[in-house]
């Protein structure tokens, strides 16, 4: 179902952890351009709070693979001007929450130091946010803040699913001359999947059809693809044939193929864990209902997303909070028979 | 910068001039309730009770009890991740703090917090903070408060060595000496921000020399010796109270647990940790009470007998107590209010 | 067409700016409370970078109308603690493109901290946030960032367009327990208006019809409502009959009155300030779509948001960057006729 | 924290015995062309062919001209929103800048960025910055790619006092310190920061002091004596280049004109403003340069000439050069690339 690697045959791949997957984009990256380098908190001896980063920094020294102090700000600002003057420098947020003290360098530096000096500079640097909740880490440590960065022009977003695919994205951002934001799922770093040896992209810009279907169109990211595929199956128990795309890049969003599916199911639903209002939920629906698809759209378009409140401590609340597979499936249901 | 003088003892410790008996073996009771809280919390969490992380204090006990010692009960502190130890001696019950943990209604966030949000906000604690630095200008807030509103009230602020590289600190302490607010900054130095060392973080050796950089009294203290810790604070507190503005005290610890739940020890030695726990506050001070004829072998053994019943009543209070509802997940985001 | 002040008479009213009447708000606060204190850059002697806080030093003297360092984490920060504590602080970020250093003060801790601490504490902070473009100052001091503060459960947010619904809702925003938000317009400052003497509020969470339509329903948000409104003119000489509503309240926003309205009119227009992607048109939009108004409509629901860009310095560009009243008028005519 | 021997002029000033001849007198033109283009610019801006707004250095020319001496074209600088001086002193083209100001296709910006984001890539101005202390991590990450791709660039960041209260800049320094790049801090401590003055905002009298915090380098020099200024400079740059690590310098002075145009100048009093103009740092320094027989009146007047022609053109060159067009309101966001 994921979109064909660039250059490797099917027996070229490997099992290994989206965790792993990261790692391996960063090693490639690491080895194949000096001007890379890794900033973070604690990403050296420590190997990242996720262990992401893991022994990297023995095989390329404290210099490439950079133990920041707890300096967010400042941080990414170093990460930024590194990056406007010739280095290529990946910099780990230990959480995406932490990204609240850095918005000054990454959306009013890093989004806009190119167009603000007319096109003269380019600020190639990418950034990573482990992001998401399912860890009892409670409010400030489970955030998703995606929407945000898609709201801000200059930066590119995009929201790895699966091990193939955080892979290529990081190398794809790596390559893209602009600040790619990459936010990860903290629960998802275990999860395994085959991923190609070697150098391969996938595109910044794409979302993926991840199960065709023709009664409903669910767009989902990140983990709530897994989730939503999930409900998918129980949906087709009862007959219901939904179609789930796996957004992958929050800006710019695939319009394309939303609207594509859409004409073909006449029915929408967004699923994210980021906060319903304002999430990025809202933008797909605008996006469809600004459309000329709007004239296939046979229901309300729904929006499944977080609760409206900080991420709770309490395991039950903490799930309760967030879309589960029996909230898609019943809503996506409800939906297909109009019972809402 | 430099170190109290206390350390040269000329005599007799601060603390045993200072406080009365009662105190001081209230102090020392504090120091166990939170190495055994915090045991008990480890051994929870091992066995699947408790969710989520948790960043232990032990081996810290006397930056906490020493700083809060030096409070009156109205007195107000902000908090860290690592907040444990300063949640217990601000006064907290251990059994609230573990129905926290265990997530219940009955918790000090009513099960919302957990570890790192916990607080007691009756007692003066604003609450430990996933941020690091974040409760730094919410002390000083604090403090503004207590100025304006002629409350008389001091507020410790509480950090680590990690956080006084985050900008912060820098406003903060700014600010607070500036408009000479009542705050004492505590820097609990245990040497390491998660895996990373002062020396590969830090431009200088001693954090309270970053005190000058805003023209205010900077001290470094034993941080495993409750009484010289206490003397500082006090001092501080004092000064504060009196109107002269923020002081920077850092007291030189060391955690003997990883930083989190999920710590491979990598950074560190097996042997600098073994060295670090022989300088247990707790064995320290309780010598110190024994010497000055404080207390007695069988008063310290009742006291831990006492402490370890509390902690074992407090697991049950916490697990017998109700879970919240999932109906109300949305509650206390927003004041309820008619309107 | 403004709602009736809570305690006063026409003749109590008298014409002030928006500027004046926010001062008018603030001067009552500070003389009734005297928990009160302004807190921001330049607001006591200078008068604050707009001249909104004015004179109002000399009256209250510095602990009441304290300068603050150049320190906006900090010093919003200690907003946030004063205010958990016992005082009314009312922090004013001297263009709201500087909040961007102070997020983590505002959404990690007073938007959190009530939930997070189980209710057992309030912060009843106010922020003031001058926003918006039209000044010449380019890309780091003229966005329109209420939508990320829209996204953040805990906060209220407010957008007054008019001097009247200024120092009510600045008055509101005072009584209320929790922190509130407020996003100012530059270009507004100097618009005059009736506003009534003493004391009266503005719901928060309410939104307003400022003219009453058959045909089409404008939401619009500041400044954009005078623009909406001017649109409106244009199309009745066309025979088109708008509805334009005042959003006011993004956090909450008031779904039922653009609903009813929605119903009413079958068409929907969202015009804001704010970058159109994930902007509060997004989520008004997605609000329609997924409610029972969805069957009423009879047209893609339209957004005019900026341009995918930083603002730019070039007036001209700069113009060209946000809608004007022009765009309001073409596109809601194009919707009308279905020409799109 | 202390004062540059330099002060002491034991016989000639630094820059007599460092520079040659073109390059003292290279120095006093550039100091006149920014004076000169800074009163051209108020000048189009009070006759409404600029708009937004502009923050003058005027009076501050020494510390731009000194500092930017002291650097090979190839070193790179950070500014701020009072940046006109900077920009000049690193090479700008006063055409590009006034075709900025105007907000045309020629402009340095190409009519996007205006006086507040005044850059100079080519030469090694990264831009002037709207956000207080914006740049100053930015020059920092500057130096580590000179550290670490081993282009043997220094890199100065410029601020402001008001900035040095930003956490921004204790994070920045912080982290110069720990990796020891190859960047000079220089702050102009024009005494405000916009209305709020030094002693009102920051809890130390001089900035330098700061320095200790950082255990880097830190002194104060009159920022009206372009000797002073460069012999600073060059010591720090120096230093950084050889591997040895920040420093930071506090450059004394004053700015003649409101902190932009918005300001009716209320904190401060006129007799303030009329000792400072006395201390005009382009009249000392062709003195300096006349005393040592650098330059003759004659000389003095023709390069006086010469800049009021070149500004008269320049302006020229920016009212007829082309608008951008509305099409291309969202041109330069993003890098073209062929997916
Ligand atoms: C702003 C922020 N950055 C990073 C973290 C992750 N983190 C949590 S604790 C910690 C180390 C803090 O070190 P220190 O201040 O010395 O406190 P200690 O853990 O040693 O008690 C880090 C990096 C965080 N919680 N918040
Ligand atoms: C983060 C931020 N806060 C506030 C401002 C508004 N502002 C612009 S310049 C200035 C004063 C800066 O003072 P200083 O650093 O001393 O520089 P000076 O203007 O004196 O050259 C202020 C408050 C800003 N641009 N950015
Ligand atoms: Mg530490
Ligand atoms: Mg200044």
């Amino acid at each position: 179902m994921s979109s064909a690697p660039v250059q490797s045959a099917e027996q070229d791949s490997v099992e290994m952890s989206y965790a792993e997957a990261i790692r391996d984009a960063l090693d490639i990256a690491l080895g194949e351009d000096e001007r890379v380098v890794l900033m973070g908190e604690d990403i050296g001896v420590y190997g990242g709070a996720f262990q992401v980063t893991g022994d990297l920094v023995n095989k390329y020294g404290e210099d490439r693979v950079m133990d920041t102090p707890i300096s967010e700000l400042g941080g990414a600002g170093v990460a930024v001007g590194a990056a406007a003057t010739g280095l290529r420098p990946i910099f780990e947020f230990q959480f995406s929450d932490f990204a609240m003290l850095a918005m000054e360098q990454i959306c009013n530096q890093a989004a806009k130091m190119r167009y603000m000096l007319g096109g003269e500079v380019s600020v190639p640097v990418v950034m990573r946010f482990p992001a998401g909740s399912g860890t009892g880490a409670a409010a400030q440590h489970s955030q998703s803040l995606e929407a945000w960065f898609g709201h801000v022009p200059g930066l590119k977003v995009v929201q790895p699913a699966t091990p193939y695919d955080a892979k290529g994205l990081i190398l794809a951002a790596l390559d893209d001359p602009d600040p790619v934001m990459i936010f990860e799922h903290k629960i998802l770093y275990k999860q395994k999947g085959l991923v190609p040896k070697g150098r391969y992209t996938v595109p910044l810009h794409k979302a993926e059809i991840r199960r065709a279907g023709a009664d409903i169109t669910i767009v989902a990211s990140s983990i709530m693809v897994h989730r939503s595929l999930e409900a998918a199956e129980l949906l087709f128990d009862k007959g219901v044939s939904a179609e789930v795309i796996d957004l992958k890049s929050i800006r710019p969003i695939d319009k394309q193929t939303i609207i594509e599916s859409v004409v073909k199911t006449n029915k929408l639903i967004c699923v994210y864990e980021g906060v319903k209002t304002l999430g990025i939920g809202a933008e797909i629906s605008a996006l469809v209902a600004e459309s000329a698809a709007f004239d296939y759209l046979d229901a309300p378009i729904l929006r499944l997303g977080a609760a409206d409140c900080p991420v709770p401590y309490n395991p039950e609340l903490e799930k309760a909070s967030v879309p589960q597979v029996e909230n898609i499936y019943q809503q996506a249901l409800a939906l297909c028979r109009r019972e809402l | 910068m430099m170190s109290k003088a206390t350390d040269s003892r000329t005599n007799v410790p601060f603390a045993i001039n200072a406080y009365t008996k009662e105190q001081l073996k209230e102090a020392l009771r504090k120091m166990y309730l939170i190495r055994k809280f915090e045991e008990g919390a480890e051994d929870c969490y091992m066995r699947g009770l408790i969710h989520g992380t948790m960043h232990l204090s032990i081996g810290q006990e006397a930056s906490a009890v020493g700083s809060c010692m030096a409070l009156e009960e109205s007195d107000q502190i902000t908090s860290t991740h690592r907040g444990h130890a300063h949640c217990v001696a601000k006064g907290a019950e251990v059994s609230r703090m573990f129905a926290e943990f265990f997530g219940k209604e009955t918790g000090y966030c009513k099960g919302r917090g957990g570890s790192m949000h916990i607080a007691d906000v009756a007692k003066g604690n604003l609450g430990a903070n996933g941020i690091v630095a974040g409760g730094i200008p919410i002390a000083v807030g604090a403090a503004l408060t207590a100025k304006r509103l002629n409350t008389g009230k001091v507020v410790i602020c509480f950090f680590g060595d990690g956080a006084n590289n985050e900008g912060a600190f820098h406003e903060s302490l700014n600010m607070a000496a500036v408009w000479k607010l009542p705050v004492v900054f505590v820097c609990e130095n245990n040497q390491y921000g998660m895996s990373t060392s002062i020396e590969r973080s830090t431009a200088v050796s001693q954090i309270a020399t970053r005190a000058i950089a805003y023209d205010i009294p900077g001290f470094t203290v034993d941080g495993n010796d409750l009484s010289s810790v206490a003397e500082a604070v006090s001092e501080a507190s004092s000064r504060a109270k009196s109107g002269k503005g923020p002081s920077l005290i850092e007291c030189m610890t060391y955690r003997w647990r990883g930083h989190s739940k999920s710590d491979r020890n990598r950074y560190r030695t097996k042997e600098e940790i073994e060295d670090w726990k022989k300088k247990d506050p707790i064995l320290r001070f309780g010598e110190v009470l024994k010497d000055h004829k404080v207390i007695t072998d069988e008063e310290m053994k009742q006291l831990e007998t006492d402490v370890d019943k509390e902690i074992v009543a407090a697991i049950e209070f916490a697990q017998s107590s109700p879970s919240p509802s999932l109906d109300e997940v949305t509650r206390d985001v927003y004041t309820e209010i008619d309107q």
